[in-house]
């Protein structure tokens, strides 16, 4: 595959408020750096995140959509992420069924203790995008500059 | 200056798999050790010097050949730090050292054949691929 | 259209170091509905709040973007600043930008294009709020403390002296704990017994509490200020208001082969049992699966002994349901099981013991009666051995990772007590690390050494092994960079600690967080640390990380005085940021009710007025006092007329937007 | 069996059982049925039941039951399953239709007898397995196995899942062979990405958005669809390009998942023949396969897989770090 040196990609993480969004304020004071690519956008629960604005992130140009959550039990809300967890997996499986290369959506569960974990599933997650380069099966052409 | 050879702790950690940073020097692996008393140095020693970069000294010690590799420091060390892979790491550097005996992994499917066992195969791989 | 002020904060340099802050200030300037902005050096100090405050009031600003640290630091402040100032609190959004972003990036010019695009998701966020208020809901003005060792009892006491009533749901027979079980306390000597049943003797007589022992938590509902809490109090088979734990029934019990667990299994118990003599409840219970009536239908003895009729065969699981405020989990932790030691014999030699073992066999209520005998053949030792670290800081997967944290006070005290009582016998303790960080924890593990002569060994024990009828321990001995092979009578291994296995259970209950190690997740490690995230759950003592008696006490107390603090008040504010149905756009399907953890949803039939069309449609209604504002609701309904206020669909796809730009 | 229905709802009528009946009626063309709704005894002159009575009534009775008085409704088997679905959503209320369930042994794709080279159709009648086709050139004959619906080749079988009574012949008959339901979705899971990419590409750059797909489904039955809604930020009227084309099919298909009964009008009323029941089908095979078999509408009260959950539920990273093909 063409590595494009100047590829910059565009990567949306939906982090829940409880376990996620703790997680990589944990990532931050910690300093355990994840490339600038990655950007956070809180959400109460994984189970708030729609699969209508996993495929609205590609249609603005998102080369890569991660959703965070508490980790399966640990839901501060006791079942969002299980909810969560299955609408996830259809729409994955859907997106590879329809020819959009899978390593672009994916779903962690990260706690508010796991710092660590956090930057290294958001270090992971960038260098597969960087791997399957810029996002042209699934995004409106016209929101390319 | 405690480090002698960064880089050389590097190539050892590289070659073993092995962090040695992750040692809390409890010495488990040496109460363990069967061949504790023939060595000069011993299983701890051996990890906190490669974590200083004292490579030399190890390589020049009778310590690497009287290792049984009996694997007891790996199964019982509290931090996953495999001080026999050290020893096997060790043992590498000094073989590729020794130019004549030095071969490449390319050079191994020549030099098999049918009757050669299994273990010999694989460790021969393992010696020479890393 | 909004007029949106945004502030960008240095954070010192924090955040100014990484991002430059003029860049972004300049930046956000273009972005739709911005009417002001600016840096400062601390936007949270009174005086950055005051460039807010008079923005707002200066540019009649409608909305506002911090740009700062995490929303989980300051997000309340800035909050509280906008409402000083008339705006709602509702109108403020934080792009944080420094743990998200100047802590984790090197390159300036990186983080400021980062910090820059973090601002406008916020902005445009902002663009799409709406002032929301906050709701009502009530307090109940009692608590439940799950657990009822030193920890709950300190709990409970605190609370119920400051007048509120307060529940200890017990899973054993009798309250106590772990503290209960031990004979000496560090580094005073105290008997734990007398420092701790006076304690216990004033929960009973306390009118405040309640105790639920031999019970268990089942279920939790509800919120902070309404949990709805299910517990099941296990039949004793002995009436609890009859007995009079005189105890004749097990001296006339003949099923005596049951493991005491009090005393970790050294010796028997009879089938019907009082755990120790200052037990609270003093009553028996009797253990269904060793009675000899329970298993043959005959016996009967304790009922024929029992003079206060207090022996009920038929009596059956009581199912209660409380209503409480605030939730406090006490819920201790467990020695680890050592199946995957097997280098110290543990499970076959009998004088292998774990240090919770030698405490009982220290005590005068023990099995030995209080003498150190070897549990082999009852004979003196003339040598013991204490290993420390058993499967604390052990990332190989057969132990823990993290430091227990009172192995070596413990164990010093041990050591101490042998060589005190018996002078005779040879103390060896091999240790990795001593750690005394405590009030007189130093001077004292010195003492064991200067004045008890007890011989303290850099290294570890890499096995024991019996020969010739005696334990032989290998070990190193890392300062004199010599193998030991010592032999010795008993070895005494200081077992790693473990949240008790109930913790996990219980935080999904409650929904409180939960570490990889089954510790409960306080609210801030610093700042929150007897809190849980979740509103209304509190946490003491061990459950929430290793703690020596006094640090636990301590807690217990801080516990007690935040839910004193909740208790106190008559109503508490709620999450505004609920969800809503559009009663135009509701299909009535009912697939949201479902998914609600809440039961917050429910339908009603309802007159609608749809741009003319009158009728009478099944609509969903949100309870907004239930809702907790997950927003599992909102991906179920097919047609979006499920909404979450402060997080919209519209309002998260701004930000995706903003960031997809 | 048309003129025992028509007797029956005749008689219902005439004792005051029902004051409606939702039908058939002939169209356009004798191949060309449509759903029609009888008010009287007298209007179910004009009622048909043959080969070409495909259109599910379920979805029908959302919006056209009779105000007062019972709606009689007639169900083909696969149709009373959308029926119980609707019923599990209160959709409708059983209380006031009435359901005659109807026999059925599959329903006819007049294309596919014209793509056996038969033009010019005048009438076309049953006997047996065969269908006797009259033509302007003449009687010619078919297997009605050979030409039956796309949606008939995987029929759930004739048992009907909800019924007030029953006019039908062969209601406890095994469903045909179902195993090649999924074949088509397996073909396609087996093809490399880029070959689906292509695929889909191909077939969902025919749609012209006319959202025939949507209004046919008894599922996709929303008062006001979030793309007709201009508040939900997702509004829109037409494919702009390839993307939403492909956004309206996703998510079309995501929100009937797991309440889909597969009964396939989507793809028989594509007027471009786009084979969209693929997609539906690809998520009632993943929920199948990791969620346990599911069946849309068997029963009236049935939790669907989306709205449940188990603790052991597969990982989203099983997809995402699934071999890339």
């Amino acid at each position: 595959m063409q590595v494009n040196s100047e590829f910059k990609p565009k990567i949306v993480a939906f982090c829940c408020n409880w376990c996620s969004y703790a997680g990589a304020d944990l990532a931050g004071s910690s300093r355990l750096s994840y490339p600038a690519d990655v950007k956070i956008i809180k959400v109460p629960c994984s189970c708030r995140v729609n699969p209508l604005f996993v495929l609205r992130a590609f249609e603005k140009g998102a080369d890569g959509v991660i959703i965070c959550g508490c980790h399966p039990g640990d839901c501060h809300y006791s079942t969002g992420n299980y909810y969560a967890r299955r609408r996830m997996t259809l729409l994955f499986s859907m997106l590879d069924y329809l020819g959009i290369e899978k390593g672009r959506t994916r779903v962690e569960w990260v706690s508010a203790a796991e710092g660590v974990k956090f930057s290294t599933v958001m270090n992971n997650f960038v260098s597969k995008i960087y791997q399957l380069g810029e996002n042209v099966k699934l995004g409106d052409l016209r929101c390319r500059k | 200056m405690v480090h002698k050879s960064l880089e050389q702790a590097c190539l050892i950690m590289d070659r073993s798999g092995v962090d040695t940073r992750k040692c809390m020097m409890c010495g488990k692996c040496s109460a363990t050790c069967p061949a504790f008393d023939e060595m000069d140095y011993h299983p701890h020693q051996f990890v906190k010097m490669v974590t200083e970069g004292d490579i030399e000294s190890l390589l020049s010690s009778k310590s690497l050949w009287k290792c049984l590799s009996c694997f007891a420091c790996v199964e019982r060390c509290p931090r996953g730090v495999e001080p026999a892979n050290v020893v096997e790491a060790l043992r590498v550097t000094l073989l590729r050292r020794q130019g004549e005996n030095y071969i490449t992994a390319d050079d191994i499917p020549g030099l098999l054949d049918d009757k050669l066992p299994q273990q010999a195969i694989v460790s021969a791989f393992r010696k020479y691929k890393k | 259209m909004q007029k949106i002020g945004v502030f960008v904060c240095w954070c010192g340099s924090n955040i100014a170091a990484t991002v430059d802050v003029a860049e972004v200030v300049q930046a956000v300037k273009t972005q739709p509905g911005v009417a002001f902005a600016t840096d400062y050096q601390y936007m949270c100090s009174e005086a950055g709040q005051s460039i807010i405050k008079n923005a707002i009031k200066e540019h009649d600003l409608t909305g506002i973007v911090v740009c700062s640290c995490s929303p989980r630091m300051h997000e309340a402040t800035f909050r509280k600043t906008a409402q000083a100032a008339g705006l709602n609190p509702y109108m403020v959004e934080i792009a944080n930008i420094r743990e998200h972003c100047s802590w984790i990036h090197k390159d300036k010019n990186e983080a400021t294009q980062k910090a820059i695009i973090l601002a406008n998701a916020a902005v445009a966020k902002v663009n799409l709020n709406a002032p929301l208020v906050q709701g009502e809901s009530s307090v109940t003005k009692r608590a439940l403390v799950i657990g009822g060792g030193i920890a709950g009892i300190q709990t409970a006491l605190d609370i119920a002296e400051a007048g509120y009533e307060v529940d200890i749901v017990e899973k054993e027979p009798t309250i106590g704990g772990k503290m209960a079980q031990l004979d000496k306390t560090f580094p005073t000597l105290d008997c734990s017994a007398c420092i701790l049943t006076p304690k216990m003797v004033d929960v009973a007589a306390n009118e405040n509490i309640t105790l639920y022992t031999y019970s268990e938590v089942e279920q939790v509902k509800g919120f902070v200020g309404n949990f709805s809490v299910t517990i099941k109090k296990k039949a004793r088979y002995v009436k609890e208001d009859l007995c009079t734990g005189c105890g004749e029934c097990m001296s006339k019990c003949p099923s005596k082969k049951g493991k005491d667990e009090f005393n970790c299994g050294l010796n028997n118990r009879t089938a019907i049992n009082i755990p120790f003599a200052q037990a609270i409840p003093n009553v028996a219970y009797i253990d269904a699966e060793q009675c000899i009536k329970f298993k043959t239908g005959k016996c009967g003895l304790c009922e024929k002994t029992c003079s206060a009729n207090a022996i009920d065969y038929n009596q059956k699981d009581e199912i209660i349901e409380r209503e409480y405020g605030a939730i406090v989990m006490a819920t201790g932790y467990e020695p680890i099981k050592l199946d995957k030691f097997d280098e110290y014999q543990y499970s076959k030699h009998p004088d292998v013991i774990t240090s919770l073992e030698l405490e009982r066999i220290m005590n005068a209520a023990g099995p030995t009666g209080g003498t150190l005998l070897k549990m082999s053949d009852k004979e003196h030792p003339h040598s013991v051995t204490f290993i420390q670290c058993v499967g604390s800081r052990d990332i190989s997967g057969r132990g823990k990772p993290y430091c227990s944290k009172i192995c070596c006070m413990y164990t010093a005290k041990h050591a101490m007590l042998i060589r005190d009582k018996y002078p005779d016998v040879e103390v060896n303790v091999f240790y990795i690390d001593v750690r005394t960080p405590g009030k007189n924890f130093d001077e004292f593990y010195r003492r064991a050494v200067e004045e008890y002569g007890v011989n303290y060994i850099k290294g570890q024990v890499g096995k024991v092994y019996e020969k010739d009828g005696h334990l032989v321990v290998q070990a190193v001995d890392l300062i004199a960079n010599k193998q030991l092979v010592l032999d010795t009578d008993m070895v005494v291994l200081a077992t790693a600690i473990e949240p008790s296995k109930t913790a996990r259970d219980l935080a999904s209950m409650l929904t409180a967080s939960i570490d990889t190690n089954d510790f409960i997740t306080e609210a801030h490690p610093k700042l929150r640390p007897v809190e849980s995230p979740t509103a209304g759950i509190f946490l003491s003592g061990v459950c929430q990380g290793p703690k020596d008696i006094p640090e636990t006490v301590s807690q217990a107390g801080a516990a007690a005085a935040k839910v004193i603090g909740l208790l106190a008040k008559d109503k508490l504010l709620t999450n505004p940021c609920v969800a809503h149905s559009d009663e135009l756009l509701c299909n009535g399907c009912s697939q949201c009710e479902k998914v609600c953890p809440y039961g917050a949803i429910s339908y009603i039939d309802k007159e609608v007025n749809d741009h003319g069309v009158r009728e009478t449609r099944r609509v969903a209604q949100v309870n907004e006092a239930l809702c907790q504002g997950c927003g599992a609701c909102t991906v179920t309904c097919p047609s979006g007329a499920m909404d979450l206020k402060g997080f919209t669909n519209r309002q998260i796809m701004a930000e995706v937007d903003a960031i997809c730009k | 069996m048309q003129e025992v229905i028509k007797k029956r709802v005749k008689e219902l009528f005439d004792n005051n059982t029902i004051v409606r009946a939702i039908g058939w009626e002939n169209g356009e063309f004798f191949y060309d049925h449509t759903p029609a709704v009888f008010d009287s005894a007298a209007d179910m002159d004009v009622f048909v039941y043959d080969n070409f009575c495909a259109s599910n009534l379920s979805k029908y009775l959302i919006n056209h039951c009779a105000p007062e008085g019972k709606t009689l409704v007639l169900l083909k088997p696969c149709d009373t399953y959308s029926f119980n679905q609707l019923l599990t959503e209160h959709r409708i209320n059983k209380d006031n239709i009435y359901i005659i369930g109807i026999g059925c042994d599959g329903m006819v794709d007049i294309d596919k007898i014209r793509a056996l080279g038969i033009k010019g159709i005048t009438k076309i009648t049953q006997n047996g397995d065969e269908l006797v086709i009259d033509t302007m050139y003449g009687e010619k004959k078919c297997k009605k196995a050979d030409v039956l619906l796309e949606k008939c080749l995987s029929c759930k079988g004739k048992k009907h899942m909800i019924y007030d009574e029953l006019i039908s012949e062969n209601e406890d008959e095994m469903p045909q062979d179902a195993s090649k339901r999924f074949d088509l979705v397996n073909e396609l899971e087996n093809m490399t990405s880029e070959e689906r990419f292509a695929f889909w590409q191909n077939e969902l750059s025919k749609c012209i958005r006319c959202n025939a797909c949507r209004n046919i489904c008894p599922a996709c039955s929303c008062r006001k669809c979030v793309f007709d809604n201009s508040a939900s930020g997702v509004a829109s009227k037409a494919n702009a390009d390839s993307f939403e084309e492909k956004m309206f099919h996703i998510i079309r298909a995501f929100h009937v998942a797991g309440r889909c009964t597969d009964c396939g009008e989507c793809t028989r009323v594509c007027p471009q023949g786009i084979p969209l029941h693929l997609l539906n089908r690809k998520f009632i095979k993943d929920i199948n396969t990791l969620y346990g078999e599911y069946q849309a509408g068997e029963t009236a009260d049935q939790r669907g897989p989306l709205t449940d959950y188990t603790q052991q539920d597969v990982e989203p990273t099983f997809i995402s770090d699934k071999e890339v093909k």
